[in-house]
């Protein structure tokens, strides 16, 4: 039993506790089923789905790089109806273990955002939560280009906001991040996911080509910390919407790092994949800070950054 | 919900780690309840300490698995950072493995003459393959061809010609057996064949996978992609196939070789 | 004898080789003359001085964080006069040795900026070129400001383009940098210097407080280097003026990334400061890479990334 | 051009690295020209290997350099990973420092009376100086006080007394000498006192300053700052003193301490 009330409120949401697991790095639950008891977790969010299924980019979709890793996936999914039918049941009973679901809306054009957050609000009544990825660095069109400038990630938050009545997230671009959440509180956002993975390249000298198989692709892991730190302080004083920490946390000091700068979340990505219990590590870390901090509960520490 | 990685967490410690040919190690690591799970076909995902920068386990294969002594051997080249760091790893010492993951070759019940293809570092999947099969029945004929850069690359020779009715060797640059590719002393052994596995460099197992389809033989492919997480949760192993994208953590690594787009 | 010419030509400069040293990692030159011969570099980058002396920041000014460190050193500079007095008579003998001398220019304002490269035209014959700061996250106002939009760096290249004939290149912030670098180069500029340290933040969970003196410090090392290079990417596509490029240099291989992304020089920063010698070293690496490319001179391989 | 630092590049191996007090190791690293070249006062600038993301070398001072064996030695406190690794280097493990950095004791010629103060782990500098000053003139009177937190923590006894003429202890918690800081006892040593230094906590440094201030005693302290560099190149070491920023590294990181602002 811990001393410390480790409930938080995010987005309309009463989590048990801050850790989220970082969309894309954690499949649909399921796959991290016989590590550990998932129910543990404040949230989990889900892969970006379309409404129709896409298949991602060519191989290689990875390569690592000092302190991290690069990916171009290229949000390959099954679409919402094949997410549901392969995972419904599975984050269903999640949900009704009180861990909340969190489903993230892919799409290449306001149009498929807003068809992919129809058949999310229709196929999906266990979902407490819909994060619009407008920031996917790895999709030709739409993504990164709608999230990257205040107009676009309004645009894709307004026709998005009447389809659903659940709290609507917004998965940030690591850019231009205090006017872009202020556009977005603005349109009616519940709360924003900061950041998504930074744009990098890699390039094999040998060949002179990408290490991927495009140019470009998107960075993880812990060289992202101290930005997105950076970046949800920034954000978290420019708007009252709350936010979600993401980038690099593999341990419960990072996220607590995440917490003091103002996030009232954190999600836990790709640390996942070499140490697929590493969330509830992580959890166990941040209570034992949390409670040398002598607080009732963690939520008086969320934006405690003194400076 | 789909079935979940059969992969589960294990601490292993090293009991071998030497050199085996050019640029190749083996490597011997106890962890009994790993060599118990294991099929031949899948794969383990090493974590390999020494590196604060590098986050990402590295996935290998593996030759044998011994449920009696607890020991699994893999045979891996040195390649890049992950690669150097193993073979540093000394005996005795210790860190974790992520296996079983995959899910391993599926040979016909009824197959009675089978033809193995291996190229490269290749051959571990292949060298369990055949000590299974000749384990499980005696009379099936298995005829191996190995292929490598030259000579001194060469992996797996004896173990394979301990099973094997016939092993053939194949060189790029002739300096053991056959002087050239591996695939093209395969039409020969292909005529009465009825199941092929191959593992080894990607254009070798496409020209196998031609040469089985011509055939009309079953062929199964050991399919390597760059692997974050090993299982099923990250997307990026995925296989383009003729059904769509599978990962090749979880759909693969064996793939059967005609559903693969090469 | 090098079987390749390591010659380039980089804004109106011609170096005997791309390795440049980052601002402010390299002090003015004479720090390093007992580590190595400093005039076997292309040229070397001096510390941002403004017209009048700055103290810069409080301390602690630096923290390590994973892949790199965080600096908030906030241009503490002698002043033109002062960087005169100081090193003048080391760099013009350097300059005379064939390194070219790049000074770089420091401002709070559009006004100080001109003020400080109008000491230096009148002050540093020797000199080849002078690099505007627009870019430093480590001071209240001005640098970072001036530099993250199209319009502020614009203004700033404007104001100072015609106080001197000499080359002039801009330091940019890791933000917007397609269009700033294209507003840049409609103004004049010369050359493009990408990137600068990116803001981030590191907070002692334990007393909640900055690592540093300032809430947000700048980054530097490996953690940079495939933000950088994708940047360098973005920005070579985008104008036609030639680029440097910097961030986590600490082998000839992440030099020769630069260089295929589109670079014409390549700088070396913070790996420096563990090892001194670090950018003769990678020089080496850089040269046998080019000699491993078959071809006849390094040039060749400016923008030779194949996508 | 001002001059450069006396720092150059240097291997070593480590000849000894063994716990010496409470979460503080006693490190003697062989590097012969760095030995020659130490003067009381000076630092080293350690790479310490073992963390690929770490890319900055630590600074440490040292207790005894003796240019005939070659060996400095180095007493540090296990603070954070820099300082981790360091505690795990083994005997005959090698790497490199750069050194000497920075400017070392300036002892007034005249100086028969001196007294030295050293809280926690900033003995070494002290004990390198009391050693040199005995060692130059066996008849100034050297007294010294040492605090630290709690009597385990304590570093340096043994090598203080066997040059000074008297030592006090101070600890916070009473478990060895004065019961409170040591600067407690400062004044009474002040009177006669010709030349002061210290090395410590800053507020002890700057307690140790006022005093010596009001007892118009010429005080020198050792100065830390983060540093990167250790030369001169980055500035991210400067000290707040009454003429300006002055880097720790080269214009210290002994100051006068009536210069720097407290
Ligand atoms: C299921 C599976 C089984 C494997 N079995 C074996 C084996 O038995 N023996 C063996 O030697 N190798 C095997 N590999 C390949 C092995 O994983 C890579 O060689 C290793 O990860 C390289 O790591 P590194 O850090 O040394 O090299 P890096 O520096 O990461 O890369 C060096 C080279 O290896 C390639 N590579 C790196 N990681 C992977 C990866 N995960 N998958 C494929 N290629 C990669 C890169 O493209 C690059 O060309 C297997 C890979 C997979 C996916
Ligand atoms: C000139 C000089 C001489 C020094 N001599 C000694 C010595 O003889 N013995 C000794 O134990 N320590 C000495 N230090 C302090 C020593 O450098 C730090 O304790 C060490 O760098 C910590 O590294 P770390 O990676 O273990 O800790 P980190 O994880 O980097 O930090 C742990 C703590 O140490 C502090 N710290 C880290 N680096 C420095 C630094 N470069 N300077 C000052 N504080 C730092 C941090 O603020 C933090 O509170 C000296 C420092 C300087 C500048
Ligand atoms: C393989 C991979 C796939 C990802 N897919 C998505 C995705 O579908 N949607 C999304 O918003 N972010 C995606 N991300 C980004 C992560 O959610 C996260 O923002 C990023 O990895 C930074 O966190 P980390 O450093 O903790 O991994 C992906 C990241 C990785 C590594
Ligand atoms: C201590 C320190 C001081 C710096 N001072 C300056 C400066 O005065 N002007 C500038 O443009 N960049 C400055 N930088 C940024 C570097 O020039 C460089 O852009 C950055 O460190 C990234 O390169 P690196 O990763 O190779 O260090 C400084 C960096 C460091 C670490
Ligand atoms: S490696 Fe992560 S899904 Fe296959
Ligand atoms: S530590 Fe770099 S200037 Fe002092």
């Amino acid at each position: 039993m811990s001393r410390v009330d480790m409930a938080v409120d995010f987005a309309g949401m009463h989590l048990k506790n801050p850790i989220n697991t970082a969309s894309g790095t954690f499949g649909f639950g399921w796959q991290f089923q016989d590590f550990f008891d998932v129910s543990r977790l404040g949230a989990i969010t889900t892969k970006g789905c379309a409404a129709e299924p896409w298949a991602g980019n060519p191989k290689p979709r990875m390569t690592e790089v000092k302190g991290g890793m690069m990916n171009s996936v290229g949000l390959q999914n099954p679409g919402v109806r094949g997410m549901v039918a392969e995972s419904g049941e599975y984050l269903a009973d999640l949900a009704s273990r009180g861990t909340h679901v969190i489903c993230q809306v892919a799409g290449h054009s306001v149009a498929e955002y807003v068809a992919a957050l129809e058949l999310f609000e229709e196929l999906v009544p266990w979902a407490s939560a819909f994060e619009l990825n407008v920031s996917c660095p790895n999709i030709d069109q739409g993504g990164a280009a709608a999230g990257s400038t205040p107009e676009g990630a309004a645009e894709v938050m307004r026709a998005c906001r009447p389809v659903t009545k659940r709290p609507l997230l917004v998965k940030m671009a690591p850019v231009r991040l205090p006017e872009i959440a202020r556009a977005l509180e603005a349109e009616g956002a519940d709360g924003l996911t900061v950041i998504n993975s930074i744009p990098g390249m890699a390039i094999d000298v040998h060949t002179r080509r990408s290490k991927i198989s495009k140019p470009t692709g998107g960075l993880s892991g812990p060289l992202l910390h101290p930005i997105a730190v950076r970046m949800v302080w920034e954000v978290a004083n420019a708007v009252d919407i709350p936010v979600c920490g993401v980038g690099g946390v593999t341990s419960g000091e990072e996220a607590a790092e995440f917490i003091l700068a103002g996030a009232s979340a954190v999600s836990v990505g790709m640390a996942s994949f070499a140490e697929p219990d590493a969330a509830v590590r992580i959890l166990g870390e941040l209570e034992i800070w949390a409670e040398s901090q002598g607080v009732k509960s963690i939520s008086e520490l969320i934006g405690a950054f003194e400076c | 919900m789909p079935t979940p990685s059969p992969a589960r967490m294990h601490d292993f410690t090293v009991v071998e780690n030497e050199p085996m040919a050019q640029g190749a190690m083996r490597l011997v690591i106890h962890a009994p309840a790993l060599a118990r799970a294991l099929k031949p076909g899948q794969f383990v995902n090493v974590a390999v300490p020494g590196n604060a920068m590098s986050l990402l386990r590295v996935p290998l294969s593996f030759s044998f698995a011994d449920a009696e002594t607890g020991d699994v051997e893999i045979w891996y080249a040195v390649v890049g950072d992950g690669t150097r760091r193993l073979a540093m790893m000394r005996p005795g010492e210790a860190s974790t493995v992520l296996g079983p993951g995959g899910n391993g070759w599926t040979v016909p019940e009824d197959a009675r003459d089978i033809v193995l293809v291996a190229g490269g570092i290749g051959t571990p999947p292949i060298v369990s393959l055949a000590a299974a099969v000749r384990a499980a029945s005696p009379d099936t004929r298995i005829r191996t061809i190995v292929g490598a850069r030259s000579a001194s690359a060469l992996t797996g020779l004896t173990e394979l010609r301990a099973v094997s009715d016939e092993v053939l060797v194949a060189t790029d640059d002739g300096s053991a057996g056959h002087h050239g590719f591996a695939t093209d002393l395969l039409p020969d052994l292909l005529a009465g064949a009825d199941f092929c596995a191959t593992c080894g460099p990607e254009p070798m197992m496409a020209a196998v996978a031609r040469a089985c389809d011509e055939a009309d033989v079953f062929c199964e492919a050991s399919v390597e992609r760059m692997m974050s997480c090993g299982f099923g949760a990250c997307a990026t192993c995925a296989v383009e196939t003729v059904n769509g994208m599978k990962g090749a953590c979880m759909c693969g690594p064996i793939f059967d070789a005609k559903e693969v787009i090469w």
